[in-house]
């Protein structure tokens, strides 16, 4: 208790002197720090509403609402986060597992209001003064991701393994990659609306990253019943929309997908789907082809109770999935688990029998209370350029028919492809495959009208041509086929620039002065093929209606004018094998809705 | 007027129920706390002056003495040092710290109010003098912010007592809470800053929210 | 030198381990780090247990009691968590007690602490401690009237919403759901 | 241990008074006219937190306290439970305002240890600092705090300005003043901004006077002393006894510090020692808290000069909306401004913690410990008493 105790309090007034620091006007000097986690703002055209913020909420803050000028569409929902500030803690969150990278958090922290109803707003869309703010809370960069950008890679042969035999190349995944894939998933659902079956997509990758098998093949027999072929060769127009793409890679639903189906062994399809002792109705359905669509049909008309019986021209089921699509992509055993379970559901099935040859459609008209025509795309068209008459001009969807059927084809040493969609692919892959059986090395060159961002192949297809060293040669527009002495020697081709006129149609225009010459001695042509409804008399016909480009007019149960007949598959969509499922299953609900109010 | 709803019963303190106490010349005299300890008067509504030009001047020396009572409700209150201290100092602006409901004109809901709080909340603002101004901050007072799901937490502040000015933010910075402060002021100058007629006007209707989740009326129904 | 510590920790625990185990019949030993170890032992001995790890054993610091509610075995199991501050080790001691009845001896003897502890349980969970002080009191909740808070059948969002009138208003959109709505032909 | 002899106290003996019945229990008859009873609190301006204690009197020295707590609840270990991991992760935080950074890394730590994911050294190294910073703007708080319970307010003044000054750091690297919402399970949201190095050094310079004026305003203050020394003394015997951990154990002689005993984060390889008094009373807890403060600053500088330049901030979990956490349970402590802050966690492997239990020390200090140092004391010191105790409510009844 010395004296010093007394005194040295009061060295406290040497502060007297110093300059004060008080904040002069602390309303306006005083914004936010660089990362300063203030109010909400919103990119409106990067987002596409795919509701993780709402998700990741942990106070129900976030709600999404339409919002004017942004329309459902494709990839996009058309909703828009609007936040209740009676519910915010300003984490972010939100921000923080944006898809799109559009929600951002600004520096402006003060709102002040007489009324509470006032604290709920669209960010972006209601001009408030912080939405120009640079500075604020944005998603940390690097390496700080809420779930895993990158894919996982799926396991191939290698081009030198693969590209002389047509054994299946994509691996599939291992069930740790395929629970690691599918984590990746934020289920937001957008991808649903894009499949044209709408398939059940987040539900399914659930049942991956779950382990629950049986409930996800549940899931993909409500919507396809062909899960093996569409998780090998779907389009796969759901991954070009996936929410995770905007900022990483996709994810890999199609391979998610060929998981599940890969996993279950077809003995135990029946007792998963509980599809054993299905009650007969007593009506009869005839279905002509067994694509996709005519197998889809069938498959749910067979549950609803009605006894199909399926007509096919070729000796096997499968339509363009066994006769079009390569082995190396879609290997027969598999095409057959998924149609052996639909046909082990009480469908008959009459091969080798052509409709209009072996028996008419009237016939079937007569014969069963309605009819499902499936049948597909299957006459090859033609350039009709000078020389495509010769020989060895062929059709690739012929000389695909011939692989299948394990026919002896013809292949040359140096081929060109018109053509630049997947069944162009395809038939390069396949005789670059003979190609190098025959000669050990490949020299196929495809071409197509398209330049090489507009290839209407998809990307991997394209890709895996090229490393099985066949050259794909974009954007060119074929010419004449010169032939010497009765030989092809090869395709002139000038460079395309453009295909669609101002109003969209097909009117290719072309730099003549641009050539090129692509040496050949076997020229194919792959660029689409045609319908044949020859099978359609002229009595039936009159009752139909018909739409551009030769289809038949539907409606939206897939039942033409004639009500007995449905028509579906790549004959009035498409062409691919998701739209023919689709319309498939519209259909056996349409004929089952036709048959009961008849 | 107390003792009526029979839930409050099960949790009332035994000081507080009814008894009967026997008084020194032998009769027996039945004694409700309650009831007997406080006055039972309703709230009343003070009208403003009828000379405008007093009503302004007196709703101008309001707004530039907003006297705030020092209770700190929830995670806001750890703003309010700062703003009270040199860096931010809230006296230049007309806003001081008082301790006693009595002395204070300004409430600062400062965000969430456990039901535990609410039956002291509402027991200091009905003490304090009118007329009186609520500044809710923060989510929880809007719509239950962060525990909009809690048991034990109100949702919205406006049930239960009249809220002049709102502040967004969770937890609000020193300086939004001043700029409620300047929003209040403008609020009164305006003439709208009606909180205790409100209070007094829709009485029945605000006890009527407090008491159905205030479970232990363990009090008067109006402390004044 | 820092492996030679790891060792000898790991050795000082399974030694105290091992010295439980021959006295009290102790079931799912647990390692969750070298320091930190979690054992079950049935109710009744659990008090003994940690008596004599408090007395002989060195586990002077009482770390915490609480419960959890496993509802779907019918069961709240009760973890006391000792520290033994001059080995630097913990060892957690739990105890499935009924749900149905659910008591427990009480701990308030051993440190002075555990009464507040089991103050909370008695509110929050309903397990009761007879003979610990203030056990009956309301501890942190008033006018409380419906099943104890923290029992797992205790739904807090449904309770909140109709008590405490949300603001309303809102309206949220699933963009699956919308876009089926919109899109899907 | 020798007890501190009680030279400053000016109260006269009434341990005979009030009488005790034969019970045991105290002979408190309120309607005698000779207790009174007294509730301090609930409502408090900003300086601990809503509590109340409910004391008896006789003249003006307590005979009974009692502390009711509560009026903070909002019931985190139940909301926890209905969210999601990552969801707790702002939740969690508001369990205590005052720090609420040991929330977010002790919930990230159990996160990471039960699903055993390793995190990145530089957000080691970032929480380490972030957690320091805390407690050095906790303690700006509380060590002039003490010296405002006896109305000496210009620490005050001065230690909430340096405070903010912190928060402003703090607001630069986490973008939060408050609630910062830093440390996230995998790792740290954001590397040091551009010149944080150079203004922290500012901010820790102006703290460093502050530390040489408060030792002049508030230890060589013969009020303070007078007020403080000898005033509610633990007795070393009850350290274990009542659970108390922390600067309030170091004061009484026990060298405990879960940063030296348990390191966590990267405290091992910062050099250190255990801060220590012996005289346990709230002058000796002062004098550890202002040591602390020291403390702090030496670790902060030691942090800054160590840490390495860059590195990844996170680590990739699995994806958070869907995250599980493998079934199993652990406690994991950290040492927080008031003493040992720990987590109990349970999972049952699903998406969302079973359970959640904050173990905090004032749970122990401020309930059952400071009715225990209220008796006879003067109704004075009540408040000194409890924020010598670094008491928070909230993290009480969470």
């Amino acid at each position: 208790m010395a004296i010093k105790d007394i005194l040295t309090p009061f060295t406290a007034w040497k502060k007297v002197f110093r300059e004060p620091v008080t904040v002069k006007d602390p309303l306006n000097d005083r914004p936010g720090a660089e990362r300063y986690r203030g109010f909400h703002k919103n990119e409106l055209k990067t987002c596409i509403g795919c509701g993780s913020c709402e998700e990741i909420c942990e106070n129900e803050a976030i709600d999404l609402v339409a919002v004017k000028g942004y329309d459902t569409k494709d990839g996009d929902s058309g909703l828009r986060p609007m936040v209740d500030y009676g519910r915010c803690c300003w984490c972010a969150l939100c921000v923080d597992v944006c898809t799109t990278g559009s929600l951002t958090l600004s520096n402006e922290y003060t709102w002040v209001a007489e009324d509470p109803e006032e604290f709920r707003f669209v960010p972006g869309a209601e001009n408030k003064e912080w939405d120009n703010n640079e500075l604020g809370w944005k998603k940390p960069t690097p390496n700080y991701e809420f779930y895993g950008q990158k894919r996982q890679t799926m396991e191939e042969l290698h081009p030198e393994e693969r590209d002389h035999s047509f054994i299946e190349m994509i691996k599939g995944y291992s069930k740790e990659q395929a629970q690691l894939e599918a984590d990746r998933c934020v289920e937001c659902g957008i991808c649903i609306a894009t499949c044209p079956a709408n398939m059940g997509i987040p539900e399914y990758i659930k049942a991956v990253r779950e382990d629950d098998m049986e409930y996800g093949l549940k899931v993909l027999y409500e919507t396809n019943p062909l899960p093996e072929i569409c998780g090998r060769i779907c389009t796969h127009k759901c991954e070009t929309v996936c929410s995770v793409g905007h900022n990483g890679e996709p994810l890999s639903i199609r391979w998610l997908k060929r998981y599940i189906a890969d996993q279950v062994e077809s003995a135990d399809y029946k007792r998963i789907l509980g599809t054993d002792g299905i009650e007969n109705n007593g009506k009869t359905v005839a279905v002509i082809g067994s694509g996709p669509a005519g197998l889809s049909a069938a498959h749910y008309l067979s549950l609803l109770g009605y006894k199909v019986t399926i007509f096919e021209q070729f000796a096997q089921a499968g339509g363009m999935m066994r006769y079009g699509i390569p082995e190396y992509r879609l290997p027969y055993n598999q095409i057959d688990k998924d149609i052996d379970y639909i046909l082990s559901l009480g469908v008959d099935i009459k091969y080798n029998t052509r409709i209009g040859k072996d028996i008419t459609l009237s016939e079937l008209r007569d014969k069963y209370d309605a009819v499902f025509a499936g049948t597909g795309l299957h006459l090859g068209r033609s350039t009709g350029i000078p020389g495509t008459d010769h020989e060895n001009v062929y059709q690739a969807i012929e000389l695909l028919n011939k692989i299948t059927e394990g026919k002896e084809i013809h292949v040359a040493e140096k081929i060109v492809v018109i053509g630049g969609g997947n069944v162009a692919m395809d038939i390069t892959r396949s005789l670059a495959r003979l190609q190098n059986q025959k000669y050990g090395r490949v020299q196929m060159i495809a071409t197509a009208l398209e330049s090489e961002e507009n290839l209407p192949a998809d990307v991997e297809e394209v890709l895996e041509a090229r490393e099985e060293k066949a050259i794909v040669n974009a954007g060119w527009g074929p010419k004449e086929i010169e032939i010497k002495d009765g030989k092809i020697k090869g395709l002139h081709v000038v460079k395309c620039l453009s295909i669609f006129d101002a109003e969209g149609r097909f009117n290719p225009k072309f730099d003549e002065d641009n050539k090129n010459f692509f040496e050949a001695d076997m020229v194919v042509e792959s660029i689409g093929q045609g319908m044949d409804i020859n099978y359609i008399t002229e009595d039936i016909k009159a009752e139909l209606k018909f739409g551009p480009r030769g289809r038949i007019t539907v409606d939206e149960n897939i039942q033409s004018d004639a009500k007995w007949l449905f028509v579906g598959g790549d004959i009035i969509q498409g062409p691919d094998v998701i739209h023919g499922i689709a319309n498939g299953h519209k259909a056996a609900y349409g004929i089952d809705n036709f048959l009961k109010n008849k | 007027m107390t003792n009526e709803n029979k839930n409050h019963e099960k949790f009332l303190h035994e000081e507080n129920k009814i008894r009967e106490v026997k008084a020194p010349d032998g009769s027996i005299i039945k004694v409700d706390p309650l009831n007997d300890y406080f006055l039972d008067d309703r709230p009343e509504i003070k009208k403003p002056k009828t000379n405008k030009i007093v009503e302004k001047f007196l709703n101008w020396s309001r707004a530039e003495s907003l006297w705030v009572l020092g209770f700190g409700t929830g995670c806001g209150s750890i703003e309010i040092p700062p703003l009270m201290t040199p860096r931010f100092d809230a006296f230049r602006f007309g806003v001081a710290m008082r301790p006693t409901p009595r002395q204070s004109n300004v409430f600062i809901i400062s965000g969430y109010l456990a039901v535990k709080t609410l039956k002291r909340v509402i027991r200091s603002y009905e003490q304090m003098q009118g007329p009186k101004y609520v500044l809710a901050l923060g989510s929880c007072t809007i719509n239950g912010g962060m525990y909009w799901d809690s048991y034990n937490t109100i949702n919205r502040l406006d049930h239960f007592i009249p809220v002049d000015v709102y502040v967004a933010g969770c937890m609000p910075r020193p300086e939004a809470l001043l700029a409620g402060f300047m929003k209040l002021k403008e609020r009164i100058k305006a003439g709208r800053g009606e909180g205790a007629n409100e209070y007094a006007e829709k009485f029945d209707w605000y006890k009527a929210n407090q008491k159905k989740i205030i479970n232990d009326w363990n009090m008067p129904d109006y402390n004044w | 030198m820092e492996k030679k510590n790891k060792s000898s920790i790991v050795n000082i625990k399974s030694s105290i381990i091992d010295d439980i185990k021959s006295r009290f019949e102790i079931t799912d030993i647990v390692h969750r780090r070298d320091n930190m170890t979690f054992v079950t032992c049935e109710k009744q001995k659990t008090i003994a247990l940690i008596t004599h790890m408090k007395t002989n054993l060195g586990f002077k610091h009482f770390v915490l009691l609480t419960a959890v509610d496993w509802i779907e075995d019918g069961k709240f199991q009760l973890t006391y968590i000792l520290n033994n501050p001059k080995q630097k080790l913990d060892i957690a001691v739990r105890t499935m007690i009924s749900r149905e009845e659910a008591t427990m001896e009480t701990a308030h003897k051993l440190w002075k602490q555990i009464a507040t502890y089991q103050r909370e349980l008695k509110e929050m969970f309903g397990i009761d401690f007879p003979g610990s002080p203030r056990v009956d009191e309301n501890f942190i909740l008033e006018g409380w009237n419906d099943i104890p808070p923290y029992r797992r059948d205790f739904d807090t969002k449904v309770y909140a919403e109709e008590t405490f009138f949300p603001r309303p208003g809102r309206k949220t959109n699933d963009p699956a759901e919308y876009m089926k709505k919109n899109l899907h032909k | 241990m020798k007890e501190q002899k009680n030279i400053f106290n000016r109260q006269p003996d009434r341990s005979k008074y009030p009488a005790k019945k034969k019970n045991g229990k105290l002979d408190i008859d309120l309607s005698s006219g000779k207790f009174v009873k007294l509730w301090h609190g609930p409502n408090h301006p900003g300086v601990t937190g809503n509590m109340a204690i409910e004391l008896t009197l006789s003249g003006d020295e307590i005979v009974d306290a009692k502390t009711h707590v509560g009026y903070l609840h909002r019931g985190f270990e139940k909301l926890m439970e209905r969210r999601l991991w990552i969801q707790c992760f702002p939740t969690c935080i508001r369990m205590c305002v005052a720090e609420p950074d040991y929330n977010e890394y002790l919930l990230a730590k159990s996160a990471e240890e039960l699903s055993g994911i390793e995190v990145p050294e530089m957000a080691e190294w970032l929480r380490t600092l972030v957690l320091e910073m805390a407690r050095l703007q906790s303690l700006l708080r509380t060590v002039p705090g003490q010296a405002g319970t006896l109305s000496l307010g210009i620490g005050v003044q001065w230690g909430v300005y340096l405070r903010d000054l912190v928060l402003d750091l703090f607001e630069e690297l986490t973008g939060g003043r408050v609630y910062h919402m830093y440390i996230i399970p995998g790792g740290v949201r954001g590397l040091l901004p551009d010149g944080f190095k150079k203004r922290m050094e500012e901010v820790l310079g102006k703290i460093d006077e502050f530390v040489k004026n408060i030792e002049n305003l508030m230890f060589n203050n013969i009020v303070f002393k007078k007020r403080t020394k000898g005033v509610g003394y633990i007795k070393p015997s009850w350290v274990n006894k009542y659970g108390i951990v922390g600067p309030n154990a170091r004061a009484a002689g026990f060298k405990r510090d879960v940063r030296k005993d348990y390191p966590y984060l990267v405290y091992d390889k910062l050099d250190f020692d255990i801060t220590h008094e012996t005289d346990s009373d709230i002058f000796a807890r002062s004098m550890i808290r202002k040591k602390e403060l020291v403390l702090t600053l030496d670790l902060i500088r030691q942090i800054m000069a160590k840490m390495p330049k860059k590195g990844d901030i996170k680590a990739q979990t699995p994806n958070v909306l869907h995250w599980k956490i493998p079934a199993g349970e652990t406690y994991v402590r950290s040492e927080s401004s008031r003493g040992e802050y720990g987590f109990y966690t349970v999972s049952d492997g699903s998406t969302k913690p079973r359970r959640i239990n904050l173990r905090g020390p004032s749970y122990t200090h401020a309930v059952v410990l400071l009715e225990k140092l209220l008796i006879n004391a003067n109704i004075a010191d009540v408040h000194s008493i409890m924020v010598s105790l670094q008491t928070c409510p909230p993290e009480i009844e969470r």
